[in-house]
C-alpha cells in the first residue's frame, strides 16, 4: 500500500512536536461544534476553522490534503445521494422531480444540503487531528486515559505490522496479475482468496519472527518504551480555547 | 461503506457508543486476559489487526467493475471468536476513520456496532449452526462470510434510516430506502466475499 | 526480437519522485543490467516496464508503440514481458511448487497437459525436478527465489526483468543463477537484471542501463562503468578490475590504451603481455 | 573483554542437522567474521551464541564459563552479547524511531531520562538523527538495518553479532556501515559479522570463522581465505585479491614469497614492487 496521504502528512507536520492532549482539543472541539450546533452558520463555521486550522496554522501541504480528503468527499457524496431521495409510491408529496417511486422533495433536499455541511465539516476537523497527529502518538496519549497497556500495544503492533502485511498483499497481487491471474473473474477470486491465505500465512510467520527476535532485546511481556515528553503550550491552548469557543458561540448564537 | 462522521444526529451517535461500549468492553477484556496468560500473544493479535485492516482493503473482484472491500470480519470470528473481534474490529475501525478518513469518530460507536459486533456474532452464529448440523466446513465458512457481510450492511442502513426518517414516508420507507441502495448490491457483494473466504481457508488448509 | 523502451516516463508525485522523465530504449543486446543505488528507482522501472505499475506519466514502449493499459493489451504485453521479483515471497503463493508454476501456463488459457509440459521444462531449465513436489515454505530463499523465476519463465517471455536475482545468494548460488541466465539467453530470452553488484554487471552484461538521479545513462556495460562521472553520479563504485587497471595505470605499470578487462583472466592476461 | 566460545555444540532441526559438534574459541581479535553457504549454520550459530536459540546438545561458553539457560543468567548474557538479525522487520516492532531504541535499555531497568540518552547516543553513532521523525515504514531498508543496530546497540554490549548487515545494501551503504562498525570498535565492541562475502571478509576482519558441512575452521582471516581446501570445503570462493596474486604467482608474475593482499591498494603495492 502506499502510505496513506494522512499518515505522510502526519509524521511530517510542523504540528508533530506538539502535546496531543492539546491537538484533540482543538479538533475534537471542533468535530464537537460540526456535528451538534446548528449546520448553518455553526456546522459550516467550523469546518472553514478545521480547513484554516490545517492549512494556515498547521500548514498542512494543500496537494496532501487536498489528497486526503478526496476519498471521504466521495463517501458523504453518495450517503448524501440516499438521503436527498424519498420513496414516494402514493405520489402525494410535491416533488421537485420524479421518476416511478422515487421523488426529490424540497424537504429532502435541505436535508441533503445540512449534511453535505456537516458531514463535510465533521471529517475536516477529524482531519485536522488526523494529518498532525502519527497514530503512534494518539496510541500513547490514550495511555493517559487509563486504557490498559495490553490493548495499546497490540493496537500499535497492528500499526506497525500492517504497513508490512499491505506492502506484501500489493506485491503479491500484482505479481500474479502479471502472471495473467487477473484476467477473468473466477481468476480474479481466485487470486484475491489466495493472496488473503497467503498473508495469513506470512502474518502468523512474521509474529512468531518478531517475538524471537524481541527475546534478544530482553523482552518479558511488555513493550515498554519512551518517547520523548510533549508538554502542553499555554499559547496553543488558549488561542485553541478561543477558536472553539469562538465557533461554538457563532454557532449556536440566534442571528 | 461506513457512516461517515457528521452523518449522525449527537444523541443517536452517544447513544450506539453506549450500546457498542459493553461488547468492547468484554472484548478487551478477552484481550487483556490473553495478553497476560501468554505475552507472545500480543504479537499475533497485532498481526492478526494488521490482517484484518489488509483484508478489509483488498479489491473484491465483482462482474460491474466498481470497487467494493470485504469488512473480512466473518473470517476473523471464526478464527478467534467474535469478543476478540469486537475489539480488532474497533482497532481497525479507528485506524480506517484516522489513517484514510473513512467513518470517523463520533460515527465510530455506530459502525463499531455493525461492523465488530453484529457482523462477526451473526457470521460465528451462521458458522456454528452449519457445523451443529454437520454441513461441510467450507459450507459454513462461505455462510458465515456472507452473513457477517450482509448483516454489518444491513444494520448500517438500519441505523441511517433511524438517523434520516424519509419526510414523506417515515423511518419505513427510508430503512427501505437504504436497503434498496445498499444491502441489495450489497449482496452479491457478500456472495463474493463467502467465496473470497472459502478460498483464504482452503488456502490456509493447504499450506 | 522485442525491444522495450521508455519515453518521457515519470513515477511518484512532489517530494516523492522515484523517475523523473526518463526516456531510454533497451536495444543493441540481451544480456542487461539496470545499475544504481538502492532508491535510486532500479525495482520501480523494472515494474513500468512490466506493465505491473503505471507511470504517472510517461509511456511504456514495445517495439516502438507505446503500452496500453487496456486489460487485453496489457494481457499481450506480460505473455511477452514478466518481471520476477527480488523477494520470491512477494511473488510465491501456491502450496507446492509445481502447482505455483503451472499458475501462469494455465492463464495462458494451456491445456492442462501442456501446461504441465511447461512446469517440466521450466523446472528441468532451473534444475528443479527433484523440488517439484515440495510445499514452498520448506525451501530455502535461493531454491525460491529460482522457483520465481521458473513460473516467469513458465509463461515463455521474450523478455525477463530480473529484480536482484543473486542477492542474498553465497557464491555458488551465484554461479548456478548465471548458468541459468545462460540457458535463457541460448532460447533467444532477453534478459535484463537490476543489481548493484557492479563487479557481476561488468562480467555478465554485456549493455548497461545506470539509473539515479531520476535520470538514465545507456550503453555498452564496460564503457559506462569506466565512466567515473556516471559512476559517482549514479553512487556507485567501480568493478574491481576496472578500477585496478586505472589505478596501475596511474602508477605506470600498465599502458594507457589497453583494452578494459572484464574478467580476472583479462587482468591476468593484461599484466602478461606487458 | 568479553570472549565467546562454544563447546561440543549441535543444532538440530527436525529436516536435520545444522551445526554438529562445534567447538569453536572467539579470541584474538575484535573484528570477526563467520563465513559460509547458505544454509551452513552462520545464522543459527549466532542465535545460539546470542542465547536467544538454546542448542540440542553442547554449550555456549562466555569467559569459559558455560551460559545457564535460567531467565536471570540469560538476560545477564544479553547485556553483554546483543544480535542483530538480518531483517530488520523481524525486530523492530515500533513505528516510531526512538521509541523502538528505547525498548532495550528500559528493559534493563534504566530510567525514561537514561534510556533517553541511550536513544540519543545510538542515533548519533549510527547517523539516524534525521531519521527519528519518520515512520519505520517510509524507511529504505537500509535505514532500518541502522535502526535495528541502534535497538541492540543502546544497549551497549560488548559484543555485537551482526547477521548479513551488508546484504542487500549499495557500495555506499556498504561503506556507511563499516564505518559503524569501525566506531563500535572505537568504543570497544567486539563485532561478530555473519557475511559470505569473502572480499569484504577480507578487506574488513581481522579473525574469521568458517562454517561448512557441521564443523568450524578458525583463525587469521588472511590465512584462512587463502587456504583453498577450507574454500572449497565450506562452498565458498576466495576473495579476489587472494585469487589474482595466486594466478599472478601461477603465471610467474609475482614471486611466491610476498605479503597476502587484502585490499586492491595491496595489490597495487605487490605490483609496484616487483
Amino acid at each position: 500500500m502506499h502510505q496513506p496521504a494522512l499518515d505522510r502528512a502526519a509524521w511530517a507536520s510542523r504540528w508533530r512536536t506538539r502535546n496531543v492532549g492539546d491537538k484533540a482539543l482543538l479538533s475534537l472541539g471542533l468535530l464537537i461544534v460540526a456535528v451538534s450546533a446548528p449546520v448553518w452558520p455553526g456546522g459550516v463555521a467550523a469546518g472553514a476553522m478545521a480547513v484554516a486550522c490545517a492549512l494556515v496554522w498547521a500548514r498542512v501541504p494543500v496537494g496532501i490534503w487536498a489528497r486526503a480528503v478526496a476519498a471521504p468527499t466521495v463517501f458523504i457524496a453518495v450517503g448524501v445521494l440516499a438521503v436527498a431521495i424519498s420513496l414516494d409510491t402514493s405520489r402525494s408529496v410535491d416533488a421537485v422531480w420524479r421518476t416511478g417511486p422515487i421523488a426529490i422533495t424540497t424537504p429532502g433536499l435541505v436535508r441533503a444540503a445540512e449534511l453535505v455541511g456537516r458531514g463535510f465539516a465533521g471529517m475536516t476537523a477529524v482531519v485536522l487531528l488526523a494529518a498532525t497527529t502519527p497514530m503512534v502518538d494518539l496510541l500513547t496519549g490514550l495511555r493517559r486515559l487509563r486504557i490498559p497497556d495490553e490493548l495499546i500495544e497490540v493496537a500499535a503492533l497492528t500499526y506497525r505490522m500492517l504497513f508490512l502485511f499491505a506492502a506484501t498483499a500489493g506485491s503479491l497481487h500484482r505479481a500474479q496479475a502479471a502472471r495473467l491471474g487477473t484476467t477473468t473473474l473466477s481468476g480474479r477470486f481466485q487470486t484475491a482468496g489466495r493472496v488473503a491465505s497467503r498473508v495469513f500465512v506470512l502474518a502468523w510467520d512474521r509474529a512468531r519472527r518478531l517475538e524471537a527476535g524481541l527475546a534478544g532485546r530482553g523482552y518479558t511481556g511488555a513493550l515498554r518504551t519512551v518517547t520523548p515528553p510533549r508538554p502542553h503550550s499555554m499559547p496553543f491552548l488558549i488561542a485553541a480555547t478561543l477558536l472553539v469557543t469562538a465557533t461554538a458561540v457563532l454557532g449556536w448564537f440566534p442571528w | 461503506m461506513h457512516i461517515a462522521e457528521g452523518f449522525l444526529p449527537p444523541v443517536q451517535a452517544g447513544l450506539w457508543f453506549a450500546v457498542s461500549a459493553p461488547f468492547v468492553v468484554h472484548g478487551a477484556r478477552e484481550v487483556v486476559r490473553i495478553s497476560r496468560e501468554k505475552p507472545e500473544a500480543r504479537l499475533l493479535l497485532g498481526a492478526v489487526g494488521a490482517f484484518t485492516f489488509v483484508l478489509s482493503a483488498i479489491k473484491l473482484p465483482s462482474v460491474t467493475g466498481s470497487s467494493s472491500h470485504p469488512t473480512g470480519t466473518g473470517a476473523g470470528a471464526v478464527l478467534f471468536k467474535p469478543p476478540v473481534m469486537a475489539f480488532l474490529g474497533l482497532v481497525v475501525l479507528l485506524f480506517q476513520s484516522l489513517l484514510l478518513a473513512h467513518g470517523g469518530l463520533t460515527t465510530l460507536g455506530a459502525n463499531v456496532f455493525s461492523m465488530a459486533i453484529v457482523g462477526p456474532w451473526a457470521g460465528y452464529a451462521v458458522y456454528r449452526l452449519c457445523q451443529s448440523v454437520r454441513l461441510p466446513q467450507m459450507v459454513g465458512v462461505f455462510f458465515a462470510m456472507a452473513v457477517a457481510n450482509l448483516t454489518t450492511y444491513v444494520v448500517t442502513s438500519l441505523q441511517l434510516a433511524i438517523a434520516h426518517p424519509d419526510p414523506v414516508g417515515g423511518f419505513g420507507a427510508a430503512a427501505a430506502k437504504f436497503l434498496g441502495i445498499f444491502a441489495l448490491t450489497q449482496i452479491p457483494l457478500a456472495l463474493a466475499e463467502g467465496v473470497l473466504g472459502v478460498l483464504l481457508f482452503r488456502g490456509l488448509v493447504a499450506i | 526480437m522485442v525491444t522495450l523502451g521508455a519515453r518521457g516516463l515519470r513515477v511518484g508525485y512532489d517530494r516523492g519522485t522515484v523517475l523523473d522523465d526518463l526516456t531510454v530504449d533497451l536495444t543493441g543486446g540481451t544480456r542487461w543490467v539496470v545499475l544504481g543505488a538502492n532508491g535510486s528507482g532500479k525495482t520501480t522501472l523494472l515494474s513500468v516496464l512490466s506493465g505491473a505499475l503505471r507511470p504517472t506519466a510517461g509511456q511504456v514502449l514495445r517495439n516502438g508503440q507505446p503500452l496500453s493499459y487496456r486489460p487485453r493489451a496489457l494481457a499481450e504485453h506480460r505473455r511477452v514481458v514478466q518481471m520476477v521479483l527480488q523477494d520470491p515471497d512477494d511473488q510465491l503463493f501456491s502450496a507446492d511448487v509445481a502447482a505455483d508454476i503451472s499458475f501462469g501456463p494455465l492463464n495462458l488459457g494451456l491445456s492442462p497437459d501442456d501446461a504441465l509440459a511447461r512446469v517440466d521444462e521450466a523446472c528441468a531449465l532451473l534444475t528443479l525436478d527433484h523440488l517439484r513436489d515440495r510445499p514452498v515454505h520448506q525451501l530455502s530463499g535461493g531454491e525460491r527465489k529460482r522457483v520465481a523465476i521458473a513460473g516467469a519463465v513458465a509463461m515463455r517471455p521474450q523478455v525477463l526483468l530480473l529484480d536482484e536475482p543473486t542477492a542474498g545468494l553465497d557464491p555458488e548460488g551465484i554461479d548456478d543463477m548465471l548458468g541459468v541466465l545462460d540457458r535463457l539467453e541460448e532460447q533467444g530470452t532477453t534478459v535484463v537484471m537490476a543489481t548493484h553488484d557492479v563487479d557481476l554487471a561488468l562480467a555478465w552484461s554485456t549493455r548497461a542501463l545506470v539509473v539515479g538521479g531520476g535520470t538514465a545513462r545507456v550503453g555498452d556495460t564496460t564503457e559506462i562503468l569506466s565512466d567515473t562521472s556516471v559512476i559517482s553520479a549514479a553512487r556507485l563504485r567501480r568493478p574491481w578490475p576496472l578500477e585496478l587497471t586505472a589505478r596501475l595505470i596511474d602508477a605506470g605499470l600498465l599502458p594507457a590504451d589497453g583494452q578494459a578487462p572484464r574478467t580476472m583472466a583479462d587482468v591476468v592476461a593484461l599484466l602478461d603481455d606487458r
